[in-house]
C-alpha cells in the first residue's frame, strides 16, 4: 500500500524525509528545526536520523539563514530553511531579494541556487502579532524566485520534494492552519508538475481563484451555495498557469480572487489583471477579490472578520453574478 | 553551558543561600524597608506570572511568555530606573512592566488576543512589547540619541534575550550606540535557551564579551541575585547620564518554565539543569537574607502572599472581563491621518456587516 | 518673486530646508548626507548650516537608520532618512514593514511615527546592478505606510514637506534619473494636497496613469502621437486618488498603466484591478499595463529596451485603442 | 584616525622604507623570484587600475571602484590562497581577481554595463563581485560551512570594507563563523573611508578588535605592506585548514583614489591625508627592498614596466571591442529551469521589436 492518511505536517515531512534519503547534499536548517523538530513539527525526528550536520539548529538570525543557505548552496548542496513564522522573513528579505533571486542571472546561469524557503503563512490559529503574515507579494513580484503555495497533504507531499528538486531558488508557501488537516496521500501517484494549477472542483458559474489555506475555504464555500464554482488551486504563484485559469473564466464569465493577504497590491490583483486581459470579451463582471484588508493583520480575537471565510467568499459570488 | 555560576567575572551581592557579598565595585545600601518591597516586588510579579499561566491553561489566552526564573533580573534591573528613563523590552518583560507601573491586566490584551498592545509608552515610560527579536534594540539607541539632542540625563534600556544577540539588528545597535556614545544601557537576559536551542547555538563565548568588540564594557551579574542586578544597573545608568555611553549587561538567568505556554521543554532539555536551577531561585535567596538577618519575619511573609493572592485574583477577573474589540477596531489606528483606502474599506465592511442584519431581519 | 528655476534635486533640497528650518524637530539622517551632501546632493549644504546634530551621517546599515529613526521618532523628532540607491532599502526591510509600518496600530494610535523614508528610484542613469530598482509595490502592500512619487520640481518641492510634516511614515520615491530636470517652483503656490493625483495633461482618448520619472516619458509620448491622451500623475500610490481616476477612464474608456518597475505583481496589477472593478461598464479595451520585464535589472547597456520608453508607451495606446 | 600606522598592534614586515622587519610569529621566506613577482603583481594591477580609470574617463565604462594604495592588501592576501579555496570579493577586489587568473577584460563588463559578472566563480575559486554591502560575507560563511561537510581542508576568504563592519550581515557572518567554527578569513580592508564616512562613523575602536566580541582571534596588519598581508593570511588559512576556525584580518590600508569614479572626494577629505599616505606606499617600499637588496636592476624594472604597459594596452583594445548583449539576453539566465511566465514575456519582447521591423519593411 503505497496510501496512507497524513497530515499536512507530516506530509511535508515525509517528503523532506525522502528528498534527503534520495540527495544526501539535502540539507535542513532553520531556528528549532533539529531536536526540537520545529515549532510545528515538521522537521521532527529529521536531526535523530540523519545528523546534526544535515539538519542545522541555527542562530537566530533569519538573513543568516538565507545568506549561509546560499553560500551551501554555492558550495553543491540544496538547503532547506524553515523561517519559523511568515512574519520573520522580513530580515532576510534582502538576502532573498537582492541575493538569492539574482544570483543565477548576476552569474549568467553559472551558479545555480536551489534553495527552498519554507514559510508557514497565514492566520487563523489565534497567534499574536507576525504570526498570521501572508507575504507572498513580495515575493511573487520579485523576479528569479519561484511561489508556490501548497494546500493539501498530498500536494505537500510532492511539491515539497519537487521544490526541493528545482535548480531554481523555491519560496514555498505552507498553510500552517492547515498543519493537522488530514488526508490520503499516495507516494507512488504520479505529481502534477510543479509550475501546474489544479481545478479543485469543477463548475460552471464563477471560477473562484486560491491557494494556500484558501482553497479549503473555496471548496466548502462550494458546499454552501447552489451556485456552481470550479475553484481552481492555483498551487504555483510565480509562474502562474495561466491557460487553467484562462480556459475556466473563458467558460464560466466570472472570477473571484480569494487571499488572505491585503487586498492593496495583493498577489489577487495580478490575477485580475492578467485574466481581464486574457478573458475582457469574456467576462461578464470585473474580476472580484476578497481578502485581507489593508489594515495590519489585527489582534487575533478579530481575526475571523479579517479573514475571508465561507461567507465572505459567497458573498463575493453573489456580486458577481449580480454585477 | 555550564549550571555554576560561580564563575570569576560573575558580579554576586547575595548568594543563593541569601548572603551577602561586598563588591566595593557595586556598592548598594538598601534600607531593610527597600529590601522588603524588592521582594514583594519578586513574589508579586512571579504570582501574575503563575496566574497568566493558569489563565492560559484554561483558554483565556491564546498564548503567554513566562518570566518564571528572571523576576530578579527584571525587577532588579527595573528599580534601578527613573521615572522618565524609557524601556525598550521584548515580550517576557512582565516583571519590568510591574516596576513602570503598568498594571498587570494591561499584559494581557496581546496574549489574549484583543490587541497587539495594552498601554501608553510615554505615560509609563516603557514601550511597547516586541515581538520580532531583537528589532527594538535599534529603537531604544535611536531614542537615546534624541536624549542626546535633547540635551536631558535620561537614559534608555533595551532588553533582549541570549538567542537575540545573533541577529543583525542587535549589532547594529551596538555599532551605532559604540559610535553615538548614547545613553543606553543594553541588558541581555541569558536565560541560557531561545526556545530549544542552548546558548551554543548563538556563541561560543559568554555574550557580555561581545561588548569588546564594540568598544564599550560588557558585564555578567548573576541574573538571580536581584541585589546585583539593581547595583549593576543603576551603575550603568549613570555612567550612560554622565556621558560615559553604552554598557552591555549580561543577566547570567535561567528560563525556569517552557519558552511559551505552547512550547514543550522536555523534548529538548534534561531535568536536572532545571532542578539545579531551582536551587538558586532569585526569590528564595532573598526570603533567607530576610530571614537570616531578622528583617522579615511570618507575619511579614504572610501578608506578601496575601498581597500577590489578590493581585492574582485581580488579574484572572480583569481577564475574564476583558471585553473583544468591535469588529470595525480595525479599521481603527492604521494611520494617524484621513486615509481614503482605510476610509473606503471600513464603509464597504460596515455595509457587508449590515447586510446580515438585513438577512435577519427579513 | 517666489518662483524659481530649479532642478528636482536642488527643489527637494530647499524643501527639506525650509522644513528644518520651521520644525527644529526635523532631522536628516542616511550614509553621506553629511559633509557629502548626499551621492546625488540633494543634502547639499544642510549639514553646513544645521549641524551635525541635524545632519547626521550614520553608519552604513540601512536597518540601523530606519531603526534608530523609529527611536528618534519616539522622541519626538521628524527623520527624514535616505536610503543611497533604490536596492538598498532592502536589509531595512523588517524595520520598515514590521516596524515602522506597524508601530501606529499596535499602540492602538498613542505612538506616531512621522519618519520619511527618502528612495532615489528607477533606472536611466546606465549604473551597475541595485542602481536602478522600482521596490514601490513592496510598500504599497505595507498597510500603515503612505507611499508617494514626485515627478517634477515643483512637485518635489510642496511633497517632500508634506512628508515631513505627515504624522504617517511616508516612503518618498524619488526619480534619480530626473534630479537634474528643472522647472519653476513657485515657493508661495498653495499645494495639492499630498494624497491627490493630478491631471498633468487632459485628453480624450485613452487615460495614461504613470508616476515618478514615468511622468515626463508618457507627457513625451503624447507629443508624438495624434491621439489624445490623459496623462494623470498620480503622485500618492497609497492610498491612491482613485475618483481623480475614474472620474478619466469613464470619459475615455481605455486605460493604459506605465511604471518602470516588472508588470507582473507591480503596482500597475493594483491599478488595473480596482480601475477595471470601478470603470467595468465604461471600458473599451483592458486596462494595459507598461513596465520592466519579469526579470531582475538588466545590464545597463540593455536597460533601454527594459524601460518603458515613449515606443512602447504608444505601442500600448495603440493596442488599447484598436483591442 | 591616525595616519602613523607606527601602532604596537600593527603587524609588519617590510618598513615604508623598504626594510625588512622579522617577527618570527609570522615567518616568512620568500625567494628572490618570488619577491620579484610578487612585485610584478602589485605594478600589474595597479596598471590595470589606472587602465580602467582612464576608460572610465573617456565613456567607455560607466564606472570604476580603484584600488588605488590596495594593492598589497589584494596581492598580499590574494596570493596567500590556493586554487581550491574560495575568495567572495566586494566590488574592488580587481587584485585578488588577478591572483585568481581572471582576466583582467571579464572584470570590466560589470562597470561597462554589458553584464553582472564576467567570470566563473568555480573555475576561478573566485566569487562574483557583489555590490549589496556585506551580505557576501554570508555566502563566504554558508560556502564554508559546505568545506566543513565535505570534509575539505580548503578555506574560503571574505573580502568586505570598514563601512561593512557596520552591517547586520556581517555580524551575522562573525556569529555563524564563530558557532560552527567555519574555516573562513574575515579580510577586512579597511582604507578608512566608506566613500566620503571615515572610520569613526562605523567604529570607536579599531576594527580587527570586534572579533573578540564573537569569540575568534582578530589582527592588524599593515594593508601596504604586501610581505605582512601575505604572512598573515597564510598563517590565517592555515588555521582556517587544520580546523581553528575563523579569523579576521583587518589590513590598514588606504583609498588613495576616489570612492569611484563618479565621487569627489575634494568634498570631504583633506590633501594632506593623500600626501601622507603616499610616503606609505605599498609598491615603491618592494620597489625600495628589491634596490637595496640588489635582487633587481633597471632591465628587470623595465621589463616590468613594459609588461605593465602591455597589459594596459590589451585591456584597453578588448574593452572597446567589448559587445552589447544583444536585448534578447534580458530574458536569459533569469530562471535555471523553463518559466512560462519570461518564456511568454521573451517572446511577446520578439513580436515588439519585430514590429518595428515590418515598418520599416512597409
Ligand atoms: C525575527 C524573529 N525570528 C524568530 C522569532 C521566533 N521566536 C520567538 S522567541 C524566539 C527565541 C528568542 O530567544 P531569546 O532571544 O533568548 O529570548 P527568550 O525567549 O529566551 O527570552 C524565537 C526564535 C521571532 N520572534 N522573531
Ligand atoms: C547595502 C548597501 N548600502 C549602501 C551601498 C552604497 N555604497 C556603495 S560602496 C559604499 C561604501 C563602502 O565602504 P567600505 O565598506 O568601507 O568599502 P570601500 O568602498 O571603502 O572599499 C556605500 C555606502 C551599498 N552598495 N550597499
Ligand atoms: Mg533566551
Ligand atoms: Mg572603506
Amino acid at each position: 500500500m503505497t496510501t496512507t492518511t497524513l497530515t499536512l505536517a507530516k506530509a511535508l515531512n515525509e517528503g523532506m524525509r525522502k528528498a534527503m534519503e534520495e540527495d544526501p547534499k539535502v540539507l535542513i536548517m532553520g531556528e528549532d528545526v533539529g531536536r526540537l523538530g520545529g515549532v510545528f513539527r515538521v522537521t521532527d525526528g529529521l536531526q535523530k536520523d540523519f545528523g546534526e550536520d544535515r539538519v542545522i539548529d541555527t542562530p537566530l538570525a533569519e538573513s543568516g539563514i538565507i545568506g549561509t543557505a546560499i553560500g551551501l548552496a554555492l558550495r553543491g548542496y540544496r538547503p532547506v530553511c524553515e523561517i519559523q513564522f511568515d512574519g520573520f522573513v522580513f530580515p532576510a528579505a534582502d538576502q532573498i531579494i537582492t541575493q538569492l533571486a539574482k544570483m543565477h542571472m548576476r552569474s549568467l546561469g553559472l551558479v545555480r541556487l536551489p534553495v527552498v524557503v519554507r514559510i508557514p503563512c497565514g492566520g487563523g490559529i489565534g497567534a499574536v502579532e507576525h504570526h498570521s503574515e501572508s507575504p507572498e507579494a513580495y515575493f511573487t513580484h520579485t523576479a528569479g524566485l519561484r511561489v508556490v503555495a501548497c494546500s493539501n497533504p498530498a500536494d505537500a507531499y510532492s511539491m515539497i520534494q519537487q521544490a526541493i528538486a528545482c535548480d531554481d531558488p523555491v519560496i514555498f508557501f505552507e498553510p500552517k492552519r492547515r498543519y493537522w488537516d488530514k488526508a490520503p496521500v499516495d507516494r507512488a501517484a504520479d505529481p502534477l508538475p510543479f509550475d501546474r494549477a489544479q481545478v479543485a472542483l469543477a463548475g460552471t458559474d464563477v471560477t473562484v481563484l486560491a491557494y494556500g489555506p484558501m482553497v479549503k475555504t473555496c471548496l466548502e464555500a462550494s458546499g454552501a451555495t447552489d451556485r456552481s464554482l470550479e475553484v481552481i488551486d492555483l498551487r504555483s504563484l510565480n509562474p502562474l498557469d495561466l491557460p487553467v485559469v484562462v480556459d475556466s473564466v473563458r467558460r464560466t464569465g466570472r472570477c473571484v480572487v480569494v487571499h488572505e493577504a491585503p487586498v492593496f497590491s495583493g498577489y489577487g490583483a495580478e490575477l485580475a489583471a492578467r485574466i481581464t486581459e486574457a478573458c475582457f470579451y469574456h467576462l461578464e463582471a470585473p474580476v472580484l477579490r476578497v481578502g485581507g484588508y489593508s489594515t495590519p493583520y489585527p489582534p487575533s480575537r478579530l481575526e475571523d472578520h479579517y479573514l475571508p471565510d465561507l461567507d465572505r467568499v459567497l458573498d463575493a459570488v453573489d456580486r458577481s453574478m449580480e454585477f | 553551558m555550564t549550571l555554576d555560576t560561580a564563575q570569576p567575572e560573575l558580579i554576586q551581592l547575595l548568594t543563593p543561600e541569601g548572603e551577602r557579598i561586598d563588591r566595593p565595585d557595586y556598592p548598594l545600601d538598601l534600607t531593610p524597608d527597600e529590601i522588603r518591597d524588592l521582594y514583594r516586588d519578586l513574589v508579586n510579579v512571579r504570582r501574575i506570572d503563575l496566574e497568566a499561566v493558569a489563565l492560559t491553561r484554561q483558554g483565556e489566552l491564546g498564548i503567554w511568555a513566562s518570566l518564571l526564573g528572571q523576576e530578579a533580573a527584571q525587577i532588579g534591573s527595573g528599580r534601578a530606573l527613573r521615572p522618565s528613563d524609557m524601556v525598550f523590552p521584548t515580550y517576557r518583560e512582565h516583571g519590568v512592566a510591574w516596576c513602570r507601573q503598568v498594571e498587570p491586566i494591561k499584559l494581557l490584551g496581546l496574549f489574549r488576543g484583543v490587541n497587539h498592545s495594552g498601554w501608553d509608552p510615554a505615560e509609563h515610560g516603557f514601550h511597547l512589547y516586541t515581538i520580532v527579536i531583537g528589532s527594538q534594540t535599534l529603537h531604544a539607541t535611536g531614542y537615546a540619541m534624541g536624549i542626546q539632542r535633547d540635551g536631558s540625563d535620561d537614559a534608555t534600556i533595551a532588553y533582549f534575550g541570549d538567542g537575540a544577540t545573533s541577529q543583525g539588528d542587535v549589532n547594529e545597535a551596538f555599532v551605532w550606540a559604540s559610535v553615538f556614545n548614547t545613553p543606553i544601557v543594553f541588558f541581555c537576559q541569558n536565560n541560557q535557551w531561545a526556545i530549544s536551542e542552548p546558548l551554543e547555538k548563538q556563541s561560543r563565548i559568554p555574550l557580555y564579551k561581545r561588548a569588546q568588540g564594540f568598544g564599550f564594557p560588557g558585564l555578567r551579574v548573576d541574573g538571580n541575585d536581584v541585589f546585583a542586578c539593581l547595583a549593576v544597573t543603576r551603575k550603568a545608568l549613570a555612567d550612560a547620564r554622565s556621558g560615559q555611553g553604552p554598557t552591555l549587561i549580561e543577566a547570567f538567568t535561567y528560563r525556569m518554565g517552557a519558552h511559551t505556554t505552547t512550547d514543550d521543554p522536555t523534548r529538548y532539555r534534561l531535568d536536572g539543569e532545571l532542578e539545579a536551577w531551582k536551587l538558586k531561585d532569585p526569590i528564595e535567596r532573598v526570603k533567607a537574607y530576610l530571614v537570616k538577618n531578622q528583617l522579615a519575619g511570618a507575619d511579614f511573609f504572610a501578608d506578601v502572599e496575601a498581597q500577590a493572592k489578590q493581585i492574582g485574583s485581580d488579574l484572572r477577573k480583569a481577564c475574564l472581563e476583558l471585553p473583544d474589540p468591535p469588529p470595525q477596531a480595525m479599521f481603527e489606528h492604521v494611520y494617524a491621518t484621513e486615509h481614503s483606502l482605510i476610509t473606503a474599506e471600513q464603509s464597504a465592511f460596515a455595509d457587508y456587516l449590515s447586510s446580515f442584519a438585513d438577512e435577519g431581519v427579513s
